[in-house]
């Protein structure tokens, strides 16, 4: 942490970057997000177990570009969404600095988005076991079952869209849901536009969401909508190899493989 | 009462089985009347959105179909279509969409005799089924109160 | 406001006779913006044509609905009426009640419903259409032809003659194709050789023709007007420039008993060679799997021997990159390998060979210069039998479609034959006899009587040897199935006629359609039989389904017509049905976010990226933009777009979506 | 109506929610479900709530429902045919252990939805309601309740108001509305008399962090202030804030169409979304997040004082609680007082 700390000042005082964007303590047992933007502010910045946001979401923020150069905070989860944000032509080398996190809280500064790439390798996206019972239990039941556990579920949004925001990979300007002709999903919160609106998210993230919880941490109901990214994350393990965020070859749902197999077009 | 009469809508590419159904109605070849067809130019133009629209609407099952695979007229809309379908269908079990009731298929421009078959097998799986009134309870929102909670 | 008019159309009594078209006007009469709707006979008769255009002066019609027969048929005239009428076409659609509708149901209540649904669909999106003007693209115009036989040749002339440069590219080292192994030809009897030769020197000597042989396409990108064609000159080892063709080479070579291709494996070449002394080019080629030097490393006497040093080992296949406005292809057909029916003995038995193995015993320039002796033992046959439909309208083979031009060709053989061998004994087995042509059945009739051929209908169930005899067994139909047993020197198979091995494969490469037998697609099976659905690609001859020559070769001139039709015109008319980017109001100036993955999933590479800056040049936002002259219209892009930026004109989301609407409600 | 104090047995409530139940009342009570306290529909009294601060959502959605229909209209070529909502289908409904804040925010909510026209569905909903109040004997960092004038066992907005004595002890029951007394009388047995009971001891001890009026004469210039940015700067713009608030009354209006028929909708619109001020145009006076976190503040603590003569908080904390990025209004306020 001292070692991050250090780094992040000396950016701040020969102005190679403008702010750090890091964690800091927030009310009683929470943390934030921290936009240090004086060398002598870098005293705030923490790290620990507790810093579940994904800060790969402020880099898309336009009040945040306009401070400067940032450089960012990143454990795995944030990693994986900067490089899938890069493949998404988000940001380049240039706009950014990645002061990574290990998995062992260890600081590790990656001077390119490439070796950031590489460094991943050996962390590739494995669903928690914990999340992988709950998807073999939903799994197990009938598909009544399953559409009334949704249905009771989803029920109660009342559309914050705070999984939307919380969520690096929802950078979208317009999203479909704010557009009106066709209203594709009903602006009202009911079990219809709920589904829709949280299935279509789903397919929206298929073959890009990155796994970091952000949408299921931040909706103030805790519906546990996570699992519909990860149940995608485990069919394209399946049916196409498994995603692995990447600056080149394209995109899980962009390209294809001719002889991608499947069981049910007649 | 009268017998349940599934609605069936077909989701389809213009240039392998539209062409297919119109060679269905050139050889006179009859089914099912349940299906209604609506053309695309490519699989690849499908939204899957349009699918869920169409259950939240009242349908009871859907037909998406297009060309072969490498058959494609415009190369590869078809081979996009298919990875896109995969996940979804996949998503929609999990979330308890009944995925009997969506009929994907490959019916080339020569295959009139299939696309009647097609048709007929799924109306025919659809009146099994039943109406699709999960859904549609969801999608008659109104019928219930959601104010509350 | 929409002003919708709606045109119902009884097509006679194919639509009327099941669907109640009066009351489907009269229901979509009550739609909402639909101010004028009818029923009539013939929609597509001229007073059909005139009662649309009429609505649309009269009634002020902002949209039109036929409801007719397949917009795959007639939405091109309907289109033209409403043009014709002031309205623009693209505000004209089509509701199927023909082909998806009378044609496929019987009459009843629920066929009209289906009618007045699919009327209703076509009622919304129309409200939803916009105004589109077609695009221009330029032409260029030259064309590419695919295969050097006899389609090939003759529509390339046909094109070159018209004033516009010609890319022939063939695969096999000269031009010619199959009529080039033939020895006579029906029904005239005049020698193949002797009328395609001229043709192919033709070819070689046209100014506007670009030969390019031991060739094939390796990818084609573009479209109608504007294509980009890879070609592979696989490598000849030879240099075209410097061989004047003297065949030194090809007589000193070592390696001499490979199985020549051109005949049949009934003859043998050396490993450099011509496949056939008339070829076009006249250059050899070295054939690289059997020949010494590339197997073993050592040989070259074909380079020490070469009097101009033509020779070159090293030489690389040769990628030529060309422009090209249209492209004809003349691939031809393949034949069944006969090891296909064990049951009739072809490779078991030397002496049962195949039809195109028996032109080349015929043919003059053949291994025996026409005589007609066995395989076996160079005998001349005393008895021979021809097997008519080998493999052709057999469902259990996987044919079930007939070969077409077997029935002649046998003919012709058993007639060769008896001219030949003088009072040799050949039999025909045949199932039907299929001789519609100009003089075609006189031409078989003249076997039987004045050559006394002798014709057996029946199938034949099995050949086999017995006594150095070739017995062929099958049973004759016409005397109630008899059993008949025939003892012959010799076996003709007509075999079936089959797509080209690659046809697949080329299909692919050029994005063309093709049937189940891999043969190439039509676009209309009778209006549009040499146009493929791909615009500015054609098909001439054998390669959309077994043709004979006089119908390869009109079928090639047809082509050699589209092109020159398509070349005289400077700009090219596309249909602006193609994807755009949406555009809106500063800050956002659109709603794409540069993701750019659509461009992945373009297969026409038509996604290019714009840049909008402000006035000082800084850049604001980096969005895609489609090129609407790469653009084909797939709108996969579109289904694939999470902010819906992009949209596809004709099938636009506000279009679809409320077309779905619309069909699941009441309105 | 003076207010009438009674004592019910801990060991009576569960026969007094059975007896609203059986008059065929709906309850709302709080309830736990994946880890959160939120109002559901209570069937049993076995399944609500006891150990919680406060609710995720607040009581607001009795009486301003998340999603309600306004109308049913039918088009034709002949015109719009319109059926309005029936008011006599609202059902009667008593919202079961109400906090203190929750029920004070009824009355921002109803000065505004009664400012000019007066809202008669609303105003419907809400006379069908019963709140029964159960004041506070804990808080955390999030409440700020006696900053905004209100308290911990403050009885303004409830019809009833419930204080426990002490852990596993008695409840006084403050009687405060004619609704209240109904249930009193409803059943006479379940509330003894009460003797002398000092209430406040039992209540929490929420400190006062900042004052409002303060703020309130600070705000009026205060429009052009940097602390807007810095305070926004981790705001995501989501809406988590005023879907949980019980004073947030912004509301969309959406025909939900379904080809001739449809349904006019009334739904919640939250001021920190992007497209809640989006023009047609494409241009948005308030493009960035400060200017929309700016608005809520100013909303709350000065154009609703200054036009309505009321504050638009009750100090519930529920914003701070929901916030996916811990934007705690108690801090952003103090910063402003001190600023």
């Amino acid at each position: 942490m001292d070692e991050l700390k250090k780094r992040a000042k000396e950016l701040l005082e020969t102005g190679a970057v403008k702010v750090v964007i890091g964690y800091e303590q927030g009310t009683g047992n929470k943390t934030r997000a921290a936009f240090i933007q004086k060398p002598e502010e870098v005293s705030r910045l923490i790290f620990d177990s507790r810093c579940v946001l994904n800060l790969a979401v402020y880099l898309n923020k336009p009040e945040v570009k306009q401070i400067g150069k940032p450089a960012i905070v990143a454990p795995i989860p944030v990693l994986r969404a900067i490089i899938q944000l890069a493949s998404e032509n988000q940001f380049t080398d240039d706009n950014l600095l990645i002061l990574g996190i290990t998995p062992e809280s260890k600081f590790v500064e990656f001077n390119k988005l490439a070796d950031v790439e590489t460094y991943l390798d050996q962390h590739l996206i494995e669903i928690e076991a914990r999340d992988k019972e709950i998807l073999e239990k939903l799994d197990k039941m009938s598909v009544e079952e399953r559409w009334n556990f949704w249905v009771e579920e989803l029920s109660p949004c009342f559309k914050c869209y705070a999984c939307r925001a919380a969520c690096p990979m929802c950078y979208c300007h317009r999203c479909t849901v704010e557009m009106n002709q066709p209203q594709w999903i009903s602006v009202p919160s009911h079990q219809l536009g709920n589904i829709e609106w949280h299935f279509m998210r789903a397919m929206h993230l298929a073959g890009r969401c990155v796994d970091c919880n952000a949408c299921a941490n931040a909706c103030p109901i805790a519906i546990p909508l996570n699992l519909l990214t990860k149940k995608t994350l485990e069919e394209i393990k399946v049916s196409f190899g498994g995603y692995k965020p990447t600056l080149t070859g394209g995109h899980i749902m962009s390209t294809f493989k001719p002889n991608d197999k499947e069981n049910f077009i007649r | 009462m009268s017998e349940f009469e599934p609605k069936v809508v077909a989701f389809v590419c213009n240039w392998c089985t539209y062409a297919g159904a119109d060679l269905t109605g050139t050889s006179r070849i009859k089914y099912a009347t349940n299906v209604r067809i609506v053309r695309f130019p490519c699989t690849g133009r499908i939204d899957y959105m349009l699918l869920m629209k169409s259950f939240a609407e009242g349908v009871d099952g859907i037909i998406v179909s297009g060309c072969h695979p490498n058959d494609c007229h415009y190369t590869s809309g078809n081979f996009q279509a298919r990875r896109r379908w995969i996940v979804f269908r996949n998503l929609c079990d999990f979330m308890g969409i009944d995925i009997r009731r969506i009929q994907f298929s490959w019916v080339s421009a020569a295959e009139g005799a299939k696309w009647a078959d097609v048709v007929n097998t799924t109306v025919t799986t659809i009146r099994e089924l039943g109406p699709y009134t999960d859904y549609k309870k969801v999608a008659n929102y109104f019928e219930k109160e959601v104010s509350h909670g | 406001m929409s002003r919708i008019g709606v045109f119902v159309c009884h097509c006679g009594e194919n639509i009327s006779a099941t669907v109640n078209c009066q009351k489907v006007a009269e229901t979509a009469s009550g739609y909402e913006g639909v101010v004028h709707s009818v029923d009539y006979k013939y929609m597509c008769s001229d007073p059909g044509q005139t009662l649309i255009k009429q609505a649309i002066k009269d009634k002020n019609l902002t949209g039109v609905v036929v409801a007719a027969c397949s917009p795959r048929m007639h939405e091109p005239t309907f289109r033209k009426a409403c043009n014709e009428g002031g309205l623009n076409p693209f505000m004209c659609e089509m509701a199927n009640l023909r082909e998806h509708c009378s044609w496929v149901h019987d009459k009843g209540d629920l066929t009209t419903e289906k009618a007045i649904d699919v009327v209703r669909t076509q009622v919304e999106k129309v409200k939803r259409n916009q105004p589109l003007t077609d695009i221009k693209v330029p032409v260029t115009k030259t064309a590419l032809v695919i295969g050097g036989g006899i389609a090939g040749i003759q529509t390339s002339l046909d094109i070159a003659n018209c004033g516009h440069k010609v890319i022939l590219i063939e695969k096999d080292p000269s031009i010619g194709g199959h009529m080039s192994q033939l020895s006579e030809t029906f029904p005239t009897l005049d020698c193949s050789q002797c009328i395609l030769t001229p043709r192919m020197v033709e070819v070689a000597q046209h100014p506007n023709i670009t030969l390019y042989t031991y060739a094939e396409l390796e990818s084609l990108d573009g479209f109608i007007g504007n294509f980009t064609a890879k070609i592979r000159k696989k490598a000849k080892s030879i240099d075209e420039k410097l061989c004047t063709g003297c065949g030194l080479c090809t007589t000193k070579c070592p390696t001499k008993k490979i199985p020549s291709e051109f005949n049949e494996g009934l003859g043998f070449r050396p490993a450099v060679y011509v496949p056939f002394p008339q070829a076009v080019p006249n250059i050899p080629v070295i054939d690289r799997i059997n020949c010494t030097y590339y197997i073993k490393g050592k040989c070259k006497v074909c380079e020490k021997v070469c009097p101009t040093k033509a020779i070159v080992f090293d030489q690389e296949d040769e990628i030529i990159e060309v422009a090209v406005g249209a492209i004809v292809v003349a691939t031809g057909f393949g034949i069944k390998q006969p090891d296909f029916f064990p049951e009739y003995g072809y490779g078991k038995y030397p002496d049962v060979i195949t039809g195109m193995q028996f032109e080349r015993l015929a043919s003059a320039s053949g291994p025996t210069f026409g005589e007609i002796k066995r395989p076996s033992d160079g005998q001349v046959p005393k008895k021979i039998v021809f097997i008519a439909c080998a493999g052709s309208r057999d469902e259990a083979k996987g044919i079930p479609y007939c070969s077409k031009i077997c029935c002649m060709y046998t003919a012709k053989h058993a007639m060769l034959y008896q001219h030949k061998v003088h009072g040799g004994e050949s039999t025909v087995f045949y199932m039907d006899i299929r001789a519609a042509g100009k003089n075609y059945e006189e031409f078989v009739r003249r076997a039987i009587e004045e050559d006394t051929v002798k014709y057996v209908r029946g199938r034949v169930s099995r050949v086999y040897e017995k006594n150095g005899k070739l017995i062929v067994k099958g049973v004759d139909t016409l005397l109630g199935a008899m059993p008949v047993e025939i003892e012959a020197d010799m076996v003709v198979l007509a075999t079936a006629g089959v797509a080209n091995p690659g046809a697949e494969e080329l299909a692919q490469k050029l994005h063309i359609s093709y049937d189940g037998y891999k043969f190439f697609a039509e676009s209309h099976p009778k209006l549009k039989p040499i146009e493929t659905n791909t615009g500015g690609i054609m098909v001439a001859g054998a390669c959309q389904s077994i043709r004979d020559i006089p119908e390869s070769v009109s079928m090639a001139s047809g082509a050699a017509v589209k092109v020159a039709c398509l070349f005289s015109q400077n700009e090219l008319t596309r249909e602006p049905l193609i994807a755009v980017v949406n555009r809106c109001a500063a800050p956002l100036y659109s709603t794409c976010v540069g993701c750019f993955l659509c461009q992945s999933a373009c297969p026409y590479q038509a996604i290019e990226r714009e840049e909008i800056k402000d006035r000082s040049g800084k850049l604001i936002k980096s969005i895609a933009k489609v090129n609407p002259g790469l653009c084909q219209g797939c709108g996969t892009c579109v289904a694939f777009c999470r902010s819906r930026s992009i949209d596809i004109q004709g099938y636009t989301h506000d279009q679809v979506y409320n077309e779905v609407m619309a069909l699941l409600n009441e309105y | 109506m003076s207010t009438d104090k009674r004592l019910v047995k801990k060991t009576s409530l569960d026969k007094l929610f059975d007896s609203i139940k059986q008059q065929g009342k709906t309850i709302f009570a709080p309830k736990l479900k994946n880890g959160k306290v939120n109002y559901e529909q209570v069937e049993r009294f076995s399944d609500i709530a006891t150990d919680y601060i406060q609710t995720t959502q607040s009581a607001k959605v009795v009486a301003f429902p998340r999603t309600e229909k306004i109308l049913d209209y039918t088009k034709s070529k002949e015109g719009i045919a319109v059926v309005e909502i029936d008011l006599q289908s609202i059902s009667e409904v008593v919202i079961w252990g109400v906090r203190p804040c929750d029920a004070a925010g009824f009355l921002p909510l109803s000065a505004i939805f009664n400012w000019d026209t007066k809202d008669i569905i609303y105003n419907t909903r809400l006379e069908k309601t019963t709140l029964i109040g159960f004041s506070c004997n804990k808080c955390d960092e999030s409440c700020f309740c006696t900053s905004v004038a209100g308290n911990p066992g403050g009885t303004e907005g409830s019809d009833m108001m419930l204080t426990q004595l002490g852990d596993n002890g008695d409840y006084l029951a403050e009687i405060i509305t004619e609704k209240g007394k109904t249930i009193v009388d409803k059943n006479p047995d379940l509330f003894e008399t009460a003797g002398e009971i000092d209430k406040q001891k039992y209540l929490a001890d929420v400190p006062v962090k900042f004052n409002q009026t303060e703020i309130k004469d600070k705000l009026a210039n205060f429009f052009e202030n940097e602390i807007w940015l810095q305070q926004s700067l981790r705001c995501i713009g989501c809406g988590a804030c005023a879907s949980v608030c019980p004073t947030c009354a912004c509301f969309d209006i959406q025909d939900e169409e379904h080809g001739k028929r449809g349904s006019r909708v009334r739904c919640w619109d939250n001021c920190g979304l992007s497209i809640f001020t989006l023009h047609t145009s494409g241009h948005n006076p308030r493009e960035y997040q400060s200017q929309r976190w700016r608005q809520r503040i100013l909303h709350k603590f000065s154009y609703m004082p200054e036009r309505l003569s009321v504050y638009g908080c009750s100090g519930c904390g529920r914003c701070s609680r929901a916030c996916p990025v811990d934007m705690n209004i108690i801090e952003h306020l103090t910063a402003i007082q001190e600023a």
